[in-house]
């Protein structure tokens, strides 16, 4: 059987786990077949999770989260016939390892460039969960599609706390976001995984809109989440489990953008009202463009950095 | 400069929604440690009672059953530590920790098996959550310049459990000096042979201060996920327990101090948001972690500096043993 | 009401009663995984096997004892001087630093060497963050327990700005630092046991062993810690006998945090190889737990590392064989032992007296007799 | 067990013939395996004094607490005016009018005299009207008794005989006809005894029964009626105070003859071994509480120094004894200036020969939660012979304290037992072994015999008199006359932090000594 380990989060943290036990359960109900999956509590369990799934024999084994690289890296030489898929980061010098990562700069482009159109008082923000290097790369690209639609946007940026607890803090984010509110942003990001879900209340208590991260959030408050920054993380797993299943796995870095549709923006019956057709034409426009390459979308990942 | 007002407000304002839990963990704090009994396990009891309320808030789809159900958890804490700590002579500090554990397993884990969300509950919304209160003419004032966002922003428009908050801090300072309650309260943790040795029961003294305590942080628990957010999730006091501890020794575990001292840690917090990623005079932009740990720097620097020494109840700590 | 009161034998309290307590602590847990369906006394076996029925589980196991040994002899040192010290989470977190910088700056250097270094800076590091309160007590007077809670949030604010922003190497992609040598890194017990292959328990252990030993002189055969424990006991009597409370203090936060930082050399030098953000992950508040529960005594200390350690790697376990037991329920679990082992620990005296006394009565011990007839007043 | 009739609050109507407020028969009471009480027969008159003597540990605070419903008897049986009685607790024992002032006061210190007067015996859920009634109350008790205290001071600002008073309102407060005083004189000073033996002859006149546990016969013989002996847990006799004499109530409470008078030689000083001039000294709120105090001690002379307490005396032993630095002046120190500097001056001092029995043996001189070989090292256990380095060498500090049990007699002769399982007396003795067996030159003694009972005062006494002897410079604090006047060779007299008079103990009489005391300085008057 295939088998999943969450990563630091837990399986429902509403955005990144959720949606790769979302991929399993898929896998799982299209196929019939069942899967295994674990949380561990500490980064020393790390290794031992993935080695126990292993040597039961589980395959292939999927791992989202980057945090996983170094466990994965001491095990999978010891299990060469056992198939891993690790999301969000790339191990391409081991055989038996696929790596599946997302340009979530792109996706995230495109929920700036709608909170730019979106926003009247021209102020919008972010909250990431605290200050991270994967975190500031949803910041980096929704600030330049945002620059993008109107180069006068105000963007305001509060992370929440200083470490992965920050995480599960639904109070601090909906502080957050309501000081954000109370200068000006009537657009809110997060990417603040279990925290977000009080930032997106406090867009809603307020009356303003809000954006989702990873799974579709929109349904949280029909009418008051403008888009979701998807991550097709479910999409990876199910593609995982799914190829090792018909034989067609391959060790291969896959790397998900808009071309790929592994990232997007979640357009549904509840932000239906929220977007304009012009809204949904223009956003159609720069997908075309970043698919061809005609924007490039910095990522901040690349040199700690980002222009706008 | 009308900017300048309405930014003040709006962090005062802030101020008021953040140190609303932290007031009324605090005060609970404060009833049990003046009866000498030491309460590490705020976290715990928030963490208990917030979770508590979201369930049974979600569940019936009211918010004041979802309180009392968050008041029943943290009494029902309060009476093991009471257990404990009162009967059993046990630690105080280690039952405490117990309790903290023991809320941060069994809400995640009750969460994720009554809800299969991880231990998160689901989003409340209309009657299931506490909303705003409208003082009158609040809207009608609101455009009058000073006092408008004075009295329609910062007084009016918060949940009753603020206004509760507020309003217990008064109230505790009126039990501690001008009631018998508060007169034996006072003694038990100062000399609780001084009680004993007066023909009162020492143990039902503290268990009815335990039952204050469990009621004002299940108070403040429930405020978490059914006023500030609008559901539980896990682990969500994220240590407001402990700043609520740090702010009764700061306050010398009096009431009025205490409020002084949780608004303080509320203001640093808001400011703490509003002043992130912004430049500042002379200094530049500073890093966001810098802004963050500033409140808790600024305490410690408080405490080395201004506060002195704080001289907990004397009995604080130590189970009262009655050789019979 | 006024039974008699009887001596119990001394195993009783040393090894009755806290097997006693550990028991209930597992019946209620048992109760809870019985409610979800798991059948408990397989899910003890399975933890017990998890934790000690073969190599793989055992090595953990003393890995993580190793870690809890470290935080609870920080708080048991400061806990004999009358000091609270809260702080061994953050003391831990910032000794990383020490670690990791000494680890890197020394690359390639034989581990032999290198290891002493790596412990010197970690101690430093951590000494200096616990000594900062420590002072604070000693000259100002803030009190011991809110300033190593503020230094928790300090620590956690300035090394996740240490280890994103400064630390962490462009070509790796998450937030972390350089990895540590691997001629450097604190050398896997793995290599010498190969039953142990795979695990992190590493020659931290070793340390941890000698720190209990050593924690044991330093407070019962030194005269420094005669004068901590007078200390703890009456700052009074401590000034009366001419011993510096504001130099005891400092030096006793120093050494505690000191302890703490050992998790470093274990984790950051050696389970990880590197610094890794939140590496410490409430070990140092399960630290005060286990001081309590071994009532601030290295043996006492040992035991209940060990006792947590037990739990933390046959929770895992237990969690992989039985989905429904998942991880909180294992916290769940920790706490009921801490609440019966810890605080509820004296719950079980007055029956285990009556069930002695009762014993007696039917063994016609001459001895107790006269003390029978008084109860029979009643 | 008590048992018996199952009434237990109602306060016994008088029973007519019977003239005994309390009766107590075959009390047993036992901690663990010490019988504190064996088979206790007791009757206390009615509108009598009734005093309690026996020796540290006799059991006589513990027959007093299940008096008071605070302890449990294993078994007897108890009658309050002629009812046999049970007594659950402290409240039980109000309701039957029995009210008691314990050997270390039941106070809350940061409380004013009111709210620790009407603390559980409050009127109602508002503490107002209770405040007002108490107030009266207590104007009329001053008035009554003269038991004057200031009504809304705090407890921790007034002096100790201030605090007994409170004790004694809180129980007439609480209307009690029995009134128990465990050892209240202990602290006292001549003067505030005095007052409260007024206080006790009005309480007996007006019909109040009083019992009186004191180590001090002098006592027993000037106000009780009758007195009872107890000793190692046994009621060994009661006597007619009018029949009995100190010297037979001593023989009776140790089982042997004691010596109630300290034999001396004349003093023989030879050179000034502690000097201390002009000496100025802050208390912990920084109020001067010694004012420019100047005197000097030989070797082989005892140095009394008198006073009421809270004069300055702990102060200015703290001082000298180099605890709590000096704000102005000088110590010296065979010949060597020594005021205090650094916070660990008091071991400096000691390695320099200087000891200090400390006024307070318990959060002072011990730590009583340590075993007694490691309280017989405390001070002293950086000395070399204790270890060289850093290490303790327990053995050596072991051997060390069997010294001092056999030489000083300290019993239980176990230097394993925890401190605090010791008697008052012996953990008395523990301290004063490891100063004097420490051979200093200048000695320091504060409140030697505090609470402890008349066999183990003579033999502190003595061992006091055998140190001077051997030439050592001794300074004595005392607020007992009687001690500072058998001991001293010179007296000074102490009255708001300034040296006020110096007297001969030879001549001195006491009513010349007590003026001294409250500050009235006739000779000063008269140069003037
Ligand atoms: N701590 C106590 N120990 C023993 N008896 C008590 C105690 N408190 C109250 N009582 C008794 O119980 C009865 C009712 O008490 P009371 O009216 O004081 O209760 P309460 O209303 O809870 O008081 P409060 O609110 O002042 O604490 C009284 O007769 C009182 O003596
Ligand atoms: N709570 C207790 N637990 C154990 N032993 C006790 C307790 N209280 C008293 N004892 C012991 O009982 C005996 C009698 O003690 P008690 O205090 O009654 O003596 P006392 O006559 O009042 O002595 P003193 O003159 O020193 O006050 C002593 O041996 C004492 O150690
Ligand atoms: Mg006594
Ligand atoms: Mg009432």
């Amino acid at each position: 059987d295939p088998a999943l380990v969450y990563d630091g989060g837990g399986k429902f943290d509403a955005s990144f786990n959720e949606a790769a036990y979302n991929g399993a359960e898929w896998f799982s109900q299209e196929t019939g077949i069942g899967y295994q999956d674990l949380e561990i509590a500490g980064d020393a369990q790390r290794e031992q999770a993935i080695r126990q799934f292993a040597a039961r024999g589980n395959s292939p084994i999927a791992l989202p989260g980057f945090s996983w690289e170094t466990a994965l890296r001491a095990v999978a030489p010891d299990f060469p016939d056992t198939a891993f898929v690790i999301i969000d980061t790339v191990v391409d010098d081991l055989p038996n390892v696929r790596s599946v990562v997302f340009k979530e700069h792109e996706g995230s482009f495109l929920v700036g460039a709608l909170a730019a159109m979106a926003s009247e008082s021209g102020t919008i923000g972010f909250v990431p969960a605290f200050d991270f290097s994967l975190l500031n790369a949803f910041g980096c690209g929704y600030r330049q599609g945002a620059a993008y639609i109107n180069p006068d946007i105000e963007i305001i940026e509060t992370a929440i706390g200083t470490g992965f607890d920050a995480f599960n803090n639904p109070g601090g984010g909906t502080e957050v976001a309501r000081s954000q509110i109370d200068r000006g942003a009537d657009v809110i990001y997060h990417a603040a995984g279990g925290a977000g879900v009080g930032v997106l209340q406090a867009a809603a208590d307020a009356g303003i809109l809000g954006i989702g991260v990873d799974s579709n959030q929109n349904h949280l408050h029909p009418g008051q989440v403008l888009t979701s920054m998807l991550k097709r993380v479910d999409v990876a797993v199910f593609n995982a489990f799914n190829d090792y299943n018909n034989d067609a796995w391959t060790n291969d870095v896959q790397v998900l953008g808009l071309a790929e549709e592994g990232v997007g923006a979640a357009f549904d019956e509840h932000n239906a009202d929220l977007i304009t057709d012009e809204m949904r034409a223009q956003i159609e426009e720069i997908t075309t463009m970043i698919v061809s390459g005609e924007i490039v979308v910095h990522d901040y990942r690349d040199d700690s950095s980002c222009p706008v | 400069m009308d900017a300048i007002l309405s930014d003040l407000i709006s962090l005062l304002i802030t101020t008021i929604r953040v140190s609303t839990p932290l007031i009324l963990a605090c005060l609970a704090g404060l009833y049990s440690e003046r009866a000498g009994i030491i309460d590490i396990g705020l976290e715990g009891k928030l963490l208990g009672a917030a979770f508590g309320a979201a369930t049974v808030a979600y569940l019936t789809g009211s918010a004041w059953i979802g309180l009392i159900a968050g008041v029943g958890v943290s009494l029902a804490f309060s009476g093991i530590h009471g257990l404990a700590s009162i009967n059993f002579r046990g630690n105080q500090v280690i039952s405490g920790v117990a309790l903290n554990f023991l809320a941060a397993g069994l809400t995640t884990f009750l969460g994720a098996t009554w809800f299969a969300r991880g231990g998160n509950t689901p989003a409340l919304s209309g009657d299931a959550r506490f909303g705003a209160i409208h003082f009158p003419f609040a809207r009608e004032l609101s455009g009058v310049p000073v006092i408008g966002p004075l009295y329609s922003g910062l007084l009016s428009g918060h949940t009753i459990l603020t206004y509760i908050a507020f309003l217990a801090v008064p109230l505790t300072a009126w039990v501690l000096w001008r009631t018998r309650f508060g007169l034996r309260l006072r003694s038990v943790g100062e000399n609780p042979k001084a009680l004993d040795t007066a023909g009162m029961s020492v143990m039902w003294l503290r268990y009815k201060a335990l039952m204050i305590t469990g009621t004002l942080v299940g108070v403040g628990g429930a405020y978490l996920s059914t006023a500030q957010a609008a559901s539980f999730s896990n682990n969500m006091a994220a240590g407001r327990g402990f700043i609520a501890l740090a702010a009764l020794i700061f306050a010398k575990w009096r009431p009025f101090q205490a409020m002084f001292a949780c608004l303080l840690f509320g203001l640093l917090e808001a400011l703490q948001y509003r002043l992130q990623g912004q430049d500042l005079p002379f200094i530049g932009r500073v890093p966001t972690q810098a802004m963050q740990a500033l409140p808790y720097v600024l305490t410690i620097l408080l405490l080395a500096g201004f506060v002195g020494r704080a001289i907990p109840p004397k009995g604080l700590g130590q189970p009262y043993v009655k050789e019979r | 009401m006024s039974a008699p009161r009887i001596a119990l034998p001394r195993w009783v309290d040393v090894v009755l009663l806290p097997v006693l307590n550990v028991s209930l602590a597992f019946l209620i847990g048992g109760i809870v995984v019985l409610a979800v369906g798991e059948n408990p006394i397989e899910a003890v076996r399975i933890m017990f096997y998890g934790a000690f029925g073969y190599g793989y589980g055992f090595g953990f196991t003393l890995y993580y004892t190793t870690n809890f040994v470290f935080a609870g002899l920080a708080v048991a040192l400061a806990y004999h001087a009358g000091l609270f010290n809260i702080g061994g989470e953050g003391q831990a977190y910032v000794a990383g630093l020490g670690a990791i910088l000494v680890a890197l700056a020394v690359a390639g250097l034989h581990w032999a060497l290198a290891l002493p270094l790596i412990m010197i800076a970690s101690a430093l590091f951590g000494g200096i963050w616990a000594l900062i309160p420590g002072y604070l007590q000693a000259k100002r007077g803030s009190h011991v327990v809110i300033t190593t809670i503020m230094m928790n949030f300090i620590a956690t604010s300035l090394m996740s700005y240490l280890i994103s922003r400064v630390l962490k190497p462009p070509h790796i992609a998450s937030d972390e630092s350089e990895r540590v040598d691997a001629m450097t890194r604190v050398p896997f017990l793995s290599e010498w046991i190969p039953m142990l292959r795979n695990t992190p328990v590493n020659i931290s252990f070793f340390l941890a062993i000698a720190a209990l030993v050593g924690v044991y002189i330093l407070i019962w055969r030194t005269k420094f810690g005669y004068a901590l424990r007078t200390m703890g006991h009456s700052g009074t009597a401590a000034r009366y006998a001419g011993m510096s409370n504001a130099k005891l203090i400092m030096i006793t936060m120093a050494i505690s945090g000191a302890l703490a930082g050992m998790i470093a050399v274990n984790d950051v030098a050696g389970a990880h190889g590197r610094l890794l953000l939140n590496y410490v992950a409430g070990t140092g508040f399960v630290g005060i737990a286990v001081a309590f529960m071994g009532k601030a005594h290295p043996i006492g200390v040992g035991l209940s590392a060990l006792l947590f350690g037990v739990l933390y790697q046959g929770g895992q376990e237990l969690a992989f064989t039985m989905p429904a037991i998942t991880r909180e329920m294992i916290l769940t679990i920790q706490a009921l032992v801490i609440l019966f082992t810890g605080a509820m620990s004296e719950m079980l005296r007055r029956p285990v007296e009556l069930a002695f006394i009762f014993s007696r009565l039917r063994g016609h011990d001459p001895d107790t007799q006269p003390k029978l007839a008084a109860q029979e007043d009643k | 067990m008590t048992s018996l009739t199952p009434e237990t609050t109602q306060r016994p109507e008088v029973a007519a013939g019977t003239d005994f407020a309390i009766e107590l028969r075959k009390i047993n009471k036992r901690f663990g395996p010490v019988h504190a009480n064996k088979d206790i027969d007791l009757e206390v008159k009615r509108g009598t004094v009734h005093g309690i003597v026996g020796e540290n540990g006799a059991g006589k605070s513990t027959l007093m607490s299940i008096l008071y419903g605070f302890y449990h008897a294993d078994s007897g049986e108890i009658v309050v005016g002629g009812q046999p009685v049970i007594i659950n607790n402290s409240s039980d024992a109000l309701h039957l009018g029995i009210g008691m002032v314990h050997q270390h006061f039941m106070l809350v210190d940061n409380f004013t005299v009111i709210e620790n007067v009407i603390l559980g015996a409050e009127d109602s859920a508002l503490l107002r009207p209770s405040v007002d009634k108490a107030r009266r109350e207590l104007t009329r008790l001053a008035e009554e008794y003269g038991l004057n205290v200031p009504p809304d001071a705090l407890v921790e600002d007034l002096s100790v005989g201030q605090q007994q008073r409170v004790e004694i309102l809180k129980a007439l407060y609480r209307g009690a006809d029995i009134l128990i005083l465990d050892e209240p004189t202990g602290v006292l000073t001549p003067a505030e005894a005095d007052h409260l033996f007024k206080v006790l002859e009005t309480l007996r006149n007006e019909g109040k029964t009083i019992i009186l546990i004191t180590h001090k016969l002098r006592e027993i013989m000037a106000i009780t009626d009758r007195v009872s002996v107890m000793r190692q847990g046994e009621m060994v006799k009661t006597l007619e105070t009018s029949e009995t004499s100190p010297e037979q109530l001593a023989e009776l409470m140790v089982g042997r003859r004691v010596l109630l008078r300290v034999h001396k030689e004349p003093a023989n000083p030879g050179d000034v071994k502690l000097e201390v001039k002009d000496l100025v000294v802050a208390d912990d709120q920084g109020t001067e509480r010694v004012k420019g105090v100047s005197f000097t001690v030989r070797a082989g002379e005892i140095l009394g120094i008198a006073g009421v307490a809270g004069n300055g005396q702990s102060e200015l032993l703290e001082t000298i004894a180099g605890m709590r630095p000096a704000n102005g002046g000088t110590i010296t120190l065979n010949g060597e200036e020594v005021t205090a500097a650094d916070e660990d001056y008091a071991a400096f001092l000691r390695r320099k020969g200087l000891a200090h029995v400390p006024e307070d043996r318990l959060r002072m001189g011990l730590v009583t939660n340590f075993y007694e070989w490691e309280n017989a090292i405390l001070g002293y256990h950086d000395e070399p012979r204790y270890g060289s380095g850093l290490m303790l060498e327990i053995k050596a500090a072991k051997a060390e304290a069997k010294r001092h049990i056999e030489k000083f007699d300290i019993r239980p002769a176990n230097t394993d037992l925890k401190t605090a399982n010791f008697s008052g007396g012996n953990q008395q003795k523990i301290v004063l072994a490891r100063e004097m067996e420490r051979d200093p030159d200048v000695l320091i003694v504060g409140q030697p015999t505090r609470g402890v009972d008349i066999g183990a005062i003579e033999f502190i006494h003595n061992q006091i008199i055998k140190m001077r002897d051997a030439g050592k410079a001794i300074v004595l604090v005392s607020v007992e006359l009687d001690e500072i006047r058998s001991l001293s060779d010179r007296i000074v007299v102490l009255f708001d932090g300034q040296i006020v008079g110096e007297a001969d103990p030879e001549t001195a009489d006491e009513g010349e000594l007590g003026l001294l005391m409250a500050g009235v300085n006739n000779k000063k008057a008269a140069v003037q």
